[in-house]
């Protein structure tokens, strides 16, 4: 069986700490491999290095057996080797197609031929079922648009070997679903794909083998078929994972949060939230099941006094909060884990102590009289750390060294640390390891447990149904129906995300036509 | 530290008064114009090179020399490492130095200072102010007999005391001989704006100016651009510049053709001479306040080289004796512009 | 002056006065939309102010009346060189960019007066004998009110600075470099996955702003000074600066900008016979442009917000 | 290990870029005919040479401390303050104002005058602060145009106040920051107090960046104003905040002129320069307080003991221009001289 790519003994330092410490991999050709590990286990950096983003310090790569330095990107291209980053590699004011052209642009008479490219890009996106309009700007759109804006850059290359670093972590379930296909259509093509997923689900539905890392040193390779969740699991983090979390009944008490007839816009001016009521009580957990882009993040950000509202009405343990600025509101006991990590939840250049101080900075004890105490700092950003977990070489390091899993940790830590009586969590596990997932849902139901009111919006099913105690379906700005995880099934609640009553759902349902893919 | 020690010797000799180095030496300080600034700088640094020259001086210590000023702040350091250096006499060049020259020349005691364009009242201190107004008259004389559209223009700096005395001689010389020629007066507001002198010029030249007298600096050459720029386009164009400070003949070429009609002359050289000789036959004139005007040759008006006919030459030479007689009295502040304090 | 003079005294004013502007703002706009702050515009031009004279004065001989163009040229090669120097530090040395362009802007003016003492001997350089004549357009300076404002006087160097605004626009949007020029701005590192030398685009974009400075610093010397001095060019590579920002790193929108400042500086100078602005003390008068542009930006221009990744190094495998 | 020589390296750094500089300004002195050793003799004894000497040096790098930290502060928060030169005017004149206008005991009026400075200068800076935090409108462009305005403003209201004059009245001893003192141990130069005042603004702004919730706050919004802004934190306020006291340490570097160096205000032709050099002087502090103390000694001593070269050595003003120029140009080329370093220190460690 050929090798397109072998990566042995693999080794790569970010100064004297070892990200990748003898990694191998080997990728067959046509096959989707999956590449498992837990946060800041390397999996990132390992791919990187494949992608000629950075330089091993020990190791080889092999490209279809023949030995290569991978010294630049283009390398990478020229071999055949496209990727999917993390973050995305996106500039935010190009149109789709301006990203996807460039760096080799068709031209005609020396200025760009757009027209010729954008027809290209629609055709590609036809042949592998992308959809993406050739003409949008990337700023305008989704997540899951965007994705597939990357993935159009590596086949307009004609990649070969595809390399996806957890492209389902920011994925609605619709969109996940796509993706699969998507991936199977580029498997048919003959083309072999290397997937870091958190998700083991999706590793037993698409791969074929996995890779399992563990804390920068790889552990070695299974054969999905002859593998489980488990032991996956079991493998990745080096201890047993319940996945299922183990909760009580809940046993609300009085009303914390209160949204009347809250009307919102968005940046354009555009209503996103019209005319939603809520209302989450002490002790319960509500999640916001929902399609992305149907006004969850507007809700929150009216919330959280990000945004300001157009109408209606939201109070805190009865005391009214509309329109009040962001630290009345996290003062009113409030705690916020923000959707977007980078460009909310954290400020990158400050040390990740700083970071676990930022709600909490001008109080006391952290702060006395408008003088900061950072010894205070750092040993309450220590405890965070160890409390939560968050693997970094210290409270003094930058956040931005951190990996994303262990970023979320920290926010997650800072915020339940407040203590507050209203916990929003906006998709708090988005790029977790099963071990961060658990142990982060954990803490919500604790928080629950101690009278606590939590809300949580998430895309995922699972986690809606696992975590909450009510869930509220958000549709077109409004929640047209609340319903109990243990009376409701994933389908059932797909339906009603996509807009349709519950009678109807129970009626699609009842037919046996049962159509697999929710429109 | 030992920089210490011999800097406290050095003074304590001057605070002591020990005879000088008996040759007789002289040195100068430059404004922030430099030292070629084509203005006063220039034409004093002239007057020291030729007086050293004369004397068979050499450049350098015990000889002639001078010290560029790049900022305010530089004026009394530049002053004070002259006066160490031994020099005889030092000109501080510019009313700007004027505070400068001041508290310099109270603590160097036996040293000689003397300042151009501004008074500064200490015994060891000449100063030395022109009467630019008078030269100025003259320009205006020669602008209101050779202007054909009866309006001439007056372009200056910056507003300050010295270029006030331009302006208003210039004025009044116009005037003086013909009421109803109306001068069109514009300051830029800085002798470094070529751009807006420039443009200013050819606001008036628009406007029907035909001779435009500058007191601007750099600024001025924006002026002699827009004369030009109008002569090459039409040989026959009427616009004329009246020049400042030395011989601006050089400035007003185009081709073969030359749009300078003279230059008011401020023969800072002069006065440069006339005190370093004074000060080298021991009688320098500290603690007084000297006036160079037309009678002292302090200011005057360029050869025209033809540009002016000679009959109007006489007329102008006929004021210059009024006011060399004192006949007639210019007036140093422009109408309206007298300090109030 | 009539309302109508006082247009046509102006608009040909406010052109001639921008021409130069343009071109640095242009260059601003070129090293700015790749990554790098060029505050090096008023040393750049310093050094085409010089060269463009320099030139003019010793080949007057060769080119007779063509040497001022020619020596657009000579000015472009030079402050294009010169700029490299600005390249290496903030590119390949990391060097913040900000004190480069300081230290460029010292060196160029020193030098450049350096050159002139020794060539000439004295302070400033003699007079250029040909200087960039400006004419009338046949016909078009006919048409009534249009004519005599746009077409009456009008320099060469004004028409090759409203072309080269709207060249640069295409070059900057329309052509696959400037889309790479505008990514490595933008997002280096997103540039750099798709195989585009950051570090070669960005070099590219600094000698071209060189050369466009130098361009604008011979234009200015050899229409408003005629010779060149220590003061010949002072501030102008910083109003370029502001322009570019007031058209927010658009070419055309930074033309347009510097064209207001000529408009503004004319202003004030026609301000005398100008009804309201009669009243304005001359001393306050002065002042009058700078205001008016800060007007012009709370008014109708607003915000306006640079390329991402502008002034910072691209540091691979930088997070 | 490491550590220590990172350290080494980071003194070394500045040490080697300025060495650097002077060797190329000594090339260019041989190629152009003259004797660098005899020069740099000229630049040190110009800079240290007697006590004269070194009380001016002082004398100039107190208005460049003060001018490095104002550009520092703000570049802190993220804004570019190229308007230092304008408010360093606008405070040199309202300082020269108090200093002359009143008559009040030293312990009043002294003060009263520095604040004036430090209030008018500030005052220069709100308005582009106040823009960029309602408007969006970029502070370059503003503070650029506020340099111009301030200049001929000032000059127009020295005409005024003056009566049609070219300069102000003198300040009241019992405003000055001479004293008979410094004169006398640095044999009449013009070291005045400021240069302590300066140095306690080092002190004040390391305090407020370092120590202080409000510098907590101005940075965060500096690296990322969403998070700032979730995290409950006023943008707004911060950057006109950081704008005002930005200015006011501009406005004191103009009450040093004003108060020691000067005593009075000339109407000016142009700008200091020293606003302009603030800049430099800053980022070659990267940004730091104790950062701006080494960019403004560096800065001043060559500005003023460059002066002695022409006078000393007889090297012409425009030479003595370039090699400054190539100093700043090396420093601000540091990162090269870095990595050299860590290869050497890599290898040694190797070994
Ligand atoms: N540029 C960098 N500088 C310093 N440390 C880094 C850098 N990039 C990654 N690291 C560290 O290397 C480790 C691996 O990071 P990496 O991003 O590869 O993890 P990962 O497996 O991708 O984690 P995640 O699943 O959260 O994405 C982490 O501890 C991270 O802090
Ligand atoms: N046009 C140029 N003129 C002079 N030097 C250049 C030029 N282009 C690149 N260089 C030098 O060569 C180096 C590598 O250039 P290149 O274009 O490969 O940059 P890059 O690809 O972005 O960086 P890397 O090669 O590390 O990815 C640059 O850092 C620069 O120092
Ligand atoms: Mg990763
Ligand atoms: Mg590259």
């Amino acid at each position: 069986m050929e090798y397109v790519i072998e990566m042995l003994n693999i080794r790569k330092e970010f100064g004297n700490f070892v990200a990748n410490d003898n990694i191998t991999l080997q990728l067959r050709k046509g096959e989707i491999h999956a590449l498992l590990g837990e946060n800041g286990a390397g999996k990132s950096t390992l791919m990187n290095v494949l992608f000629g983003l950075y330089q091993p310090e020990g190791g080889e790569i092999r490209v279809r057996g023949k030995k290569v330095a991978i010294t630049d990107p283009n390398v990478a291209n020229e071999l055949g080797i496209g990727m999917v980053h993390q973050h995305f590699m996106l500039v935010e004011n190009f149109t789709v197609t301006e990203n996807i052209i460039l760096g080799n642009e068709p031209t005609k008479g020396g200025s760009l031929n757009i027209s010729a490219a954008a027809k290209k890009v629609a055709e590609l996106s036809k042949q592998y079922g992308l959809n993406v309009d050739p003409y949008a700007k990337i700023e305008d759109i989704s997540v899951g648009m965007q994705q597939r804006v990357e993935i159009l850059k590596t086949l307009y290359r004609g990649a070969e070997i595809l390399i996806f670093d957890e492209p389902t972590a920011s994925l609605t379930p619709q969109e996940i679903m796509e993706l699969i296909t998507i991936m199977r259509k580029l498997i048919k093509e003959g083309k072999s794909i290397i997937l870091i997923t958190h998700k083991l689900q999706e590793i037993m539905d698409v791969s074929d083998r996995v890779t399992v890392i563990r804390k920068g040193k790889g552990i070695g390779t299974v054969i999905t078929s002859e593998s489980s969740p488990e032991e996956l699991a079991s493998l990745m983090v080096g201890r047993q994972v319940i996945f299922k979390t183990e909760k009580g009944p809940a046993h609300p008490t009085d009303e914390v949060l209160a949204v009347k007839d809250l009307v919102v816009t968005d940046s354009r001016n555009v209503e996103k939230v019209k005319g939603l009521n809520l209302s989450v009580r002490r002790g319960e957990i509500v999640g916001i099941a929902g399609i992305d882009g149907n006004g969850q993040s507007e809700l929150i950000e009216a919330i959280t006094g990000l945004r300001k509202t157009k109408s209606g009405s939201v109070s805190i343990n009865g005391k009214d909060i509309t329109n009040k600025r962001p630290r009345q509101v996290t003062e009113s006991g409030v705690g916020h884990i923000p959707q977007d990590r980078h460009k909310h939840g954290l400020v990158l250049d400050f040390p990740i102590g700083y970071n676990i101080a930022l709600q909490t900075y001008y109080q006391k004890p952290l702060s006395k009289g408008g003088i900061i105490d950072y010894k205070a700092i750092d040993r309450f950003a220590e405890q965070i750390i160890e409390q939560y977990d968050v693997r970094t070489q210290g409270a003094h390091e930058p956040a931005r060294a951190l990996s994303g899993g262990n970023q979320q940790k920290a926010i997650i830590g800072r915020e339940v640390e407040r203590d507050p009586d209203l916990l929003i969590a906006a998709l708090p596990t988005r790029g977790l390891d099963v071990g961060a997932i658990e142990f982060i849902h954990r803490r919500l139901i604790e928080q629950r447990d101690s009278g606590k009111a939590v809300l949580l919006i998430s895309f995922e099913l699972d986690e809606v149904m696992n975590v909450s105690d009510r869930i509220a379906v958000i549709y077109d700005g409004a929640i047209i129906d609340t319903v109990k995880p243990l009376e409701t099934d994933e389908q059932e609640l797909g339906l009603l995300m996509a807009g349709h009553s519950r009678k109807e759902a129970a009626a699609m349902q009842a037919e046996e036509g049962d159509d697999k893919h929710v429109q | 530290g030992s920089g210490n020690d011999d800097a406290s010797k050095d003074n304590g000799k001057k605070e002591g008064g020990g005879e000088k180095t008996s040759e007789f030496s002289v040195a100068m300080v430059t404004d922030v114009g430099g030292i070629d600034d084509k203005s006063f700088n220039q034409a004093a640094w002239k007057g020291i090179k030729e007086f050293g020259e004369a004397n068979d001086m050499e450049k350098g210590d015990g000889g002639y020399d001078y010290l560029q000023s790049a900022g305010e702040e530089d004026y009394i350091p530049n002053l004070n490492a002259l006066a160490r250096r031994d020099f005889s006499l030092v000109f501080g060049v510019g009313f700007m130095m004027q505070d400068a020259m001041d508290e310099i020349a109270s603590q160097q005691k036996d040293t000689e200072f003397a300042i151009i364009d501004a008074v500064v009242d200490q015994p060891n201190t000449a100063s030395i102010l022109f009467k630019e107004q008078e030269g100025s008259y003259l320009a205006g004389v020669a602008a209101a007999l050779m202007t054909e559209s009866k309006k001439v223009g007056f372009v200056g700096g910056m507003e300050n005391e010295v270029i006030h005395r331009f302006e208003s001689g210039f004025v009044a010389g116009v005037k003086a001989v013909d009421p109803e020629i109306d001068v069109d007066v514009q300051y830029a507001g800085a002798f470094d704006k070529a751009e807006t002198g420039k443009t200013m010029a050819n606001r008036m030249y628009s406007s029907g100016v035909d001779i435009i007298f500058h007191a601007a600096g750099g600024t001025g050459n924006g002026v002699f651009s827009e004369a030009k720029e109008r002569k090459s386009a039409d040989p026959d164009a009427n616009v004329w510049v009246i020049g400042v400070d030395s011989d601006q003949y050089d400035e007003g070429a185009v081709g073969d053709t030359n749009v300078t009609l003279t230059s008011m002359l401020k023969r800072v050289d002069v006065a440069v001479e006339d005190i370093a000789k004074r000060a080298k036959e021991g009688d320098f004139p500290g603690g007084e306040t000297h006036v160079y005007g037309l009678d002292e040759d302090g200011v005057d008006l360029a050869d025209s080289r033809g540009a002016i006919p000679e009959e109007v030459m006489t007329k102008i030479e006929d004021y210059k004796e009024k006011i060399k007689s004192g006949e007639i009295e210019v007036p140093e502040y422009p109408e309206g512009k007298e300090p109030k304090k | 002056m009539s309302f109508l003079e006082i247009l046509y005294f102006m608009a040909p004013v406010s052109i001639a006065y921008a021409a130069p502007l343009i071109f640095t703002a242009l260059g601003g706009v070129f090293s700015e939309r790749s990554g790098v702050v060029n505050i090096a515009l008023e040393g750049l031009m310093v050094m085409g102010a010089f060269i463009g004279i320099l030139f003019n004065l010793f080949f007057y001989d060769t080119f007779g009346s063509w040497t001022p163009w020619v020596a657009l040229i000579a000015a472009m090669i030079v402050s294009a060189v010169f700029s490299l120097l600005h390249a290496v530090a903030s590119i390949t040395f990391r060097a913040d960019q900000v004190v480069s362009g300081v230290a460029i802007n010292m060196l160029g003016l020193a030098v450049a007066l350096f050159l002139t003492k020794m060539i000439f001997d004295k302070g400033q350089t003699d007079f250029i004998k040909k200087a960039i004549p400006n004419f009338n357009i046949p016909v078009l300076q006919d048409i009534p009110v249009i004519g005599p404002m746009l077409f009456k006087g009008v320099y060469g160097s004004s028409i090759l600075a409203i072309v080269a605004a709207f060249v640069a626009w295409y070059v900057i949007f329309k052509t696959p470099f400037g889309l790479r020029l505008r990514s490595v701005g933008e997002h280096p590192m997103a540039a750099d996955t798709m195989g585009i030398h950051v570090n070669r685009i960005r070099y590219i974009a600094v000698v071209i702003s060189g050369a466009l400075a130098g361009i604008g610093g011979a234009i200015y010397s050899q229409t408003m000074t005629r010779d060149f001095g220590h003061a010949t060019i002072n501030g102008q590579g910083f109003m370029a600066l502001a322009a570019m920002i007031f058209g927010k790193w658009h070419p055309i929108g930074a033309m347009g900008a510097a064209i207001f400042f000529g408009f503004a500086q004319a202003l004030a100078v026609v301000g005398p016979s100008i009804p309201i602005i009669k009243e304005i003390p001359t001393g306050y008068l002065h002042a009058l442009p700078y205001i008016l542009t800060i007007l012009a930006l709370a008014g109708f221009i607003g915000k306006a917000t640079g390329p991402k990744a502008s002034g910072k190094p691209y540091i691979k495998g930088s997070r | 290990m490491t550590s220590m020589s990172n350290r080494m390296i980071n003194i070394l750094v500045p040490v080697i870029s300025v060495i650097l500089g002077l060797l190329v300004g000594a090339i260019v002195m041989v190629v152009s005919g003259y004797d660098p050793v005899k020069g740099y003799i000229a630049l040190w004894n110009g800079i240290f040479g007697d006590s004269y000497a070194i009380g001016e040096t002082i004398r100039q790098i107190t208005p460049y401390i003060l001018a490095g930290l104002a550009v520092a502060f703000a570049f802190r928060t993220g804004l570019f303050n190229i308007g230092v030169e304008g408010q360093l005017i606008v405070g040199w004149f309202a300082a020269v104002y108090v200093g002359a206008a009143f008559d009040l005991p030293k312990v009043i009026h002294l003060p009263l005058a520095i604040l004036a400075g430090a209030a008018a200068g500030a005052l220069w800076a709100f308005l582009p602060g106040l823009l960029k935090a309602k408007m969006k409108i970029h502070e370059v462009i503003v503070t650029i145009m506020m340099n111009y305005v301030a200049l001929y403003v000032v000059n127009a209201l020295i005409k005024t106040w003056s009566g049609g004059g070219d300069k102000t009245e003198r300040i009241k001893e019992t405003a000055s920051l001479r004293s008979d003192f410094l004169a006398s141990i640095t044999d009449y130069s013009r070291l005045h107090y400021g240069i302590i005042l300066a140095l306690l603004m080092v002190v004040l702004m390391w305090f407020l960046l370092e120590k202080t919730t409000t510098g907590f706050e101005l940075k965060a919004v500096g690296f990322n104003e969403n998070a700032s802004e979730y995290a409950g934190m006023k943008i707004g306020k911060n950057i006109i905040l950081a704008m005002v006291i930005s200015g006011a340490f501009a406005g004191l570097a103009g009450a040093m002129e004003g108060l020691g160096t000067f005593g009075n205000m000339y109407t000016r032709g142009g700008f200091t320069g020293i606003g302009f050099d603030g800049i430099a002087v800053a980022l070659l502090g990267a940004n730091t307080p104790l950062g701006v103390i080494f960019g403004a000694v560096l800065f001043g001593s060559l500005k003023y003991g460059a002066l002695n070269m022409p006078n000393a050595a007889q090297i012409p003003e425009e030479i003595v221009q370039i090699v400054i120029a190539l100093v700043i140009f090396f420093v601000a080329c540091g990162y090269a001289i870095r990595l050299l370093l860590s290869k050497i220190s890599k290898k040694k460690e190797a070994k």
